[in-house]
């Protein structure tokens, strides 16, 4: 293939971004979730959960 | 309004920074060009309007970001906020007073520069009439920043960074405009009508965002 | 709770954070797998059709660098639609809109740019040239950076996101010049020859592994702002909940 | 001629500062607003001024006429904590500044500028920049600039702070001339103001430290 | 003293980013320069070094006149005035949190935009080397001007008069050895060695006068 | 240990404020300064605490070993109307600061930075930007710098402003905790302090409003 660096070069960048932006988002999502539930875990209940229970 | 603009004059005088930095600012440039040109004359009268414009652009950032964060440091701005007269009017005159402040000199100055640069007359018309006419659009422009900046603790570089790349049509066609009316073959006139209306749009978007902006960042 | 009066009714049911949340965990891995499926077809597309006589391979850099750069200009347009929703209609989950779809955008931005100077290098002998096209794209990536900076130095959000509206809504005169600069100024830089308004005038031979890229570039991006989105909300709810832990602590104390 | 607030809350960052709170005066009369710090009083008097946004409720001015101004901030002057004059101008220049900044829309006669420092005891030191002056003598020029153009409504944040004895007097007197000529006042205080049968509110803080929205 | 440097780095972080904001202003500064003087390849990268230098004059003047006053207007300045720590020593180090976070970025980004601006390997390094050692120097030197901008509030003019011109030579020696690197004929360390002797003799000055200055102020 | 001023004498632009002015304060005395606006109070603090150059006299500060010295500012704590804090940091940060750049040169243990925020009532709080609080909580921790860096001599400038009313009781056990240990405290204010067994100077203001040197 002809100028296969480039070509390949300009895959090989699209696919290491994207899948580094969504790495990230995941990772991201990952920490929050683990950080409400830690808090969950210490008693501070979600007041929208509360009010379900309430029902 | 006249109050306010003759308020601003004032206090670009005597407060800190000064009117006069962004001159010799733009001073400071124009004398360290040729040393990155060289004694080339052919190549630095060329170039010459291409520096002025810019000179005169990022002179004009200079101070810029405290223009409404002084205000609100002492309170000013609250009272600005409240009043009847619309706001957009009150941005538009201390956007006006801080033209006349920083951009004004330069503007004067800049056949000075012209001759620095070895500019024909031509060449040094056209650089002052078309910053005369392009760079009331930086500073509308910068109001936007500036308004931004009275969210942050404080201005500096983040300001620039925001503002810079929206004053980049109006750097286009101001120097086209010059270039044009010295070398030809493009007419100089549609440019030049450009940036009017470059001038012109700015005028009206700048002060309504930068209102916008103040509105939205007060507590 | 807050009414916050959303003046759209169809949009009412992302209205709520809750429901927000609650739809996109239903949809998240539909829309993950619809993206998967769409990069195996495009890749496959894009590495067996034919090159071009005049471009050789290196059109294939065409089927990544095309959607990336569309996606660049849809990112900021999501954010505009989104900060013209923070600001007609104060809406919170515009303000986390504009927010989530900045890195995205940026990432994006950075595809086409690089991609692009990997196809200028062959095809125009170097690697980058400040005309207006490409510049107007390396404005649109320090855009993008300076918003999220800016998101970044203040810690307000909701004061953040109103004034990032503003500015991105000032900032989208860049979009046009972006989309036009091609036919403004004449450049190195190909003119549109897909999204036109007399139809693509492009051999349907790379029409269509470009479309499907397209298409799941979009997909990606969407996905991607969801996400994005959902992380944002946590990330509010978590710090909602710190500050009345906080609160109820020194208040027993 | 009455200033009316209905049920309004605000919110400071995420937490709810205040809720459901609700006041109407009548021309000439005063309302003093008490509580401990950070219980939401400069808050109170911001979204009155339309400075901050109010999350709930409104505010509404009813003129003598019986037209009724949603921004109440038009027809207010506000004195907050900080004085809103430069201090590289003089005090004449300030005051002169604000006097036609402000404008004087609303047709009352006023005072001149020379009349608003005497009445805070301050004359003959105008041509001084405001920067040079101690922090009780800016406090009494900041207060001068209530004098120099008419509005109906005062907001005043703390007004006494860095005041002495007699600048508390003369403070006092200067608000109950005010109401006689039928203003209305607001004010948050620590201290006593000395005003005459000015109704009172106590502000509790915290209405509510809940999540908000995002729940 | 490494607590100040600390809070005055944290400080112009919280304004946005931190270093990031420099190179990104940078950056900015280098895309917008095209739009001026034209595509043209060759001529960008022989005004290259140039630019890069007033582009870090302008980051060190953009916010440079608040050093001090940010302080005064706190009450912080009164503080650092009474401790027994020299007045020298906290000026200095202050200079030096606002050299590293406005400066230090912009001499680290200078290969990128070295490249951008199509320099050659040799340019790049010498305007790097350059801009770290004279870069100081203009803090130093608006130090200076910080200092008189809050001992004399009404002196505005002043300060501009006093700081820009003194930065002029640093900018010319600064400009002249990276050319000199680059293209000859004329020798590379004599101007490199006048830019440091330049940097040193304000690093004593600036500081001295700075602390001279603020011990006078006029409360 | 004592704080002494002798002939004291101090000009504001060509004016002489004050003349002739001597006090001596033993370990554990205060002084309270009062007067109306605009009669010296703050210059003297400042010309006590070196931040203004004195026309005549001398201040010293003799310790506990009977070493005297000249710069009454280094071994002094000053509270001045302004808060010395930044509003960008956070109230944890702040005091860090300045408990490290303050230093405790003086060997007497400090306390920590939650302590001295609980000893101004606001324990919980420290995370929070400093620019976030209310007027008088920012003066609580501003009081708070005092505790969290010892100086023997502590020189403040209208303390209670906006402090409300048990904001003022606390500050007044401070001022007392700190004269326990042998403190000396000057203060200047237009609110009684609740300080026991104080001095008070009486500051008239315009000791001579001369020409000065020109005649
Ligand atoms: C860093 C350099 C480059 C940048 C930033 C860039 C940017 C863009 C952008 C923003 C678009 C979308 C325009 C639109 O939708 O109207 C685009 C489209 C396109 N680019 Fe580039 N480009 C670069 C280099 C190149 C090179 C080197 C080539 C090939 C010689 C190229 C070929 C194309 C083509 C064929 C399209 C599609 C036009 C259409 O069909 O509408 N680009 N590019
Ligand atoms: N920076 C200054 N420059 C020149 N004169 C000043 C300055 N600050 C204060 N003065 C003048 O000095 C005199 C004394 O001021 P000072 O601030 O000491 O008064 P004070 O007793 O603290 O008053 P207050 O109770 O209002 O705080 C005032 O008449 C004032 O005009
Ligand atoms: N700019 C701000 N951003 C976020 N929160 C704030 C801000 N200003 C004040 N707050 C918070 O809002 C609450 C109420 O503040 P407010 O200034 O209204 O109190 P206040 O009653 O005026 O107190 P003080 O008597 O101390 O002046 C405080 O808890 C404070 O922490
Ligand atoms: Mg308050
Ligand atoms: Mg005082």
């Amino acid at each position: 293939m002809t100028h296969a660096f480039y070509v390949y070069g300009a895959y090989g960048f699209a696919a290491l971004v994207a899948a580094a932006v969504t790495l990230w988002t995941w990772a991201d999502g990952r920490a929050r979730r683990k950080e409400l539930a830690a808090l969950e875990a210490s008693g501070i209940r979600r007041r929208s959960a509360r009010t379900t229970d309430g029902k | 309004m006249t109050a306010l603009l003759l308020r601003d004059l004032k206090l670009s005088i005597r407060a800190g920074g000064g009117a006069l930095i962004g001159v010799l600012f733009f001073l400071t440039i124009v004398a360290v060009i040729p040393f990155g040109v060289g004694p080339d004359l052919a190549l630095l009268s060329r170039i010459g309007p291409a520096i002025v414009w810019i000179g005169a652009l990022l002179a004009a950032l200079l101070g810029l970001d405290r223009l409404f964060q002084a205000e609100r440091d002492d309170g000013s701005l609250d009272l600005m906020l409240m009043q009847e007269t619309p706001l957009v009017l009150t941005v538009l005159v201390k956007c006006l007073a801080h033209w006349v402040a920083t951009s004004l000199p330069l503007v004067i100055a800049s056949p000075l520069l012209g001759l620095f640069m070895n500019m024909s007359e031509t060449a040094i018309g056209a650089t002052m009439l078309t910053l005369l006419v392009g760079s009331p659009a930086i500073t509308f422009i910068g109001a936007v920043g500036a308004a931004v900046a009275v969210a942050l603790p404080r201005g500096g570089l983040l300001v620039s960074i925001l503002v810079l790349p929206l004053t980049i049509p109006v750097l286009i066609f101001g120097v086209s405009a010059t270039y044009a009316a010295v070398e030809g073959p493009s007419p100089f006139l549609p440019p030049f009508l450009i940036l009017m209306a470059l001038t012109l749009f700015f005028a009206v978007i700048g002060p309504v965002a930068a209102a916008l902006a103040l509105r939205h960042t007060s507590d | 709770m807050s009414e916050t009066s959303l003046a759209i009714t169809k949009f009412s049911d992302l209205a709520n954070p809750t429901r927000f949340l609650a739809l996109a965990a239903r949809i998240l891995p539909w829309m993950a797998g619809f993206t998967a499926l769409c990069f195996i077809v495009g890749l496959y597309l894009s590495f067996t059709t034919e090159g071009d006589y005049q471009q050789g391979e290196t059109v294939r850099i065409m089927y990544v660098h095309v959607p990336a750069a569309w996606l660049a200009m849809m990112g900021y347009t999501i954010m505009s639609l989104s900060a013209v929703g923070t600001l007609v209609w104060r809406h919170p989950l515009a303000d986390v809109s504009a927010k989530a779809a900045a890195p995205l955008g940026a990432a994006f931005t950075l595809i086409a740019l690089v991609t692009g100077s990997l196809w200028g290098k062959p095809m125009w002998g170097t690697w980058w040239v400040w005309d207006a096209r490409l510049t107007s794209v390396f404005v649109l990536f320090l855009m993008y950076l300076g918003l999220i900076a800016l998101n970044r130095a203040i810690d307000d959000p909701s004061k953040a996101a109103r004034v990032s509206a503003v500015l991105i809504l000032v900032g989208f005169v860049n979009i046009p010049i972006i989309k036009f600069s091609v036919e403004w100024w004449n450049t190195l830089h190909q003119s549109a020859s897909v999204l036109r308004l007399d139809g693509p005038a492009i051999d349907p031979e790379f029409l269509r592994p470009l479309l499907v890229m397209a298409v799941a570039f979009t997909a990606l991006f969407l996905t991607l702002h969801i996400m994005a989105i959902r992380n944002e909300i946590w990330r509010r709810r978590v710090a909602a909940q710190r500050r009345l832990a906080a609160r109820l602590a020194s208040r027993e104390g | 001629m009455h200033l009316e607030a209905a049920n309004l809350a605000a919110r400071r960052g995420e937490d709810l500062i205040f809720e459901g709170l609700s006041f109407r005066l009548e021309s000439g009369e005063a309302l003093v607003l008490t509580g401990k710090n950070g219980s939401g009083k400069s808050t109170l008097l911001r979204v009155v001024a339309g400075l901050l946004h109010q999350e709930k409720g409104s505010v509404s001015f009813t003129d003598s006429l019986g037209n009724t101004h949603g921004r109440v901030g038009e027809i207010s002057h506000y004195l907050g904590h900080r004085n809103a004059m430069k201090s590289e101008l003089t005090v004449a220049e300030n005051l002169d500044f604000w006097r036609c900044f402000l404008g004087d829309s609303h047709g009352a006669s006023t005072v001149s500028i020379d009349e608003a420092a005497e009445a805070v005891g301050l004359e003959g030191i105008t041509h001084l920049p405001f920067g040079y002056l101690s922090a009780g003598q800016q406090r009494r020029f900041a207060f001068a600039k209530l004098l120099i153009a008419h509005r109906p409504v005062w907001i005043l944040d703390e007004p006494t702070a860095a005041l002495d004895k007699s600048g508390d007097r003369l403070f006092a007197e200067l608000v109950e001339a005010h109401r006689c000529n039928g203003g209305i006042v607001l004010a948050a205080t620590h201290q006593p103001l000395g005003l005459e049968g000015a109704q009172e509110l106590r502000m509790a803080g915290f209405a509510h430290a809940g999540p908000g929205v995002w729940e």
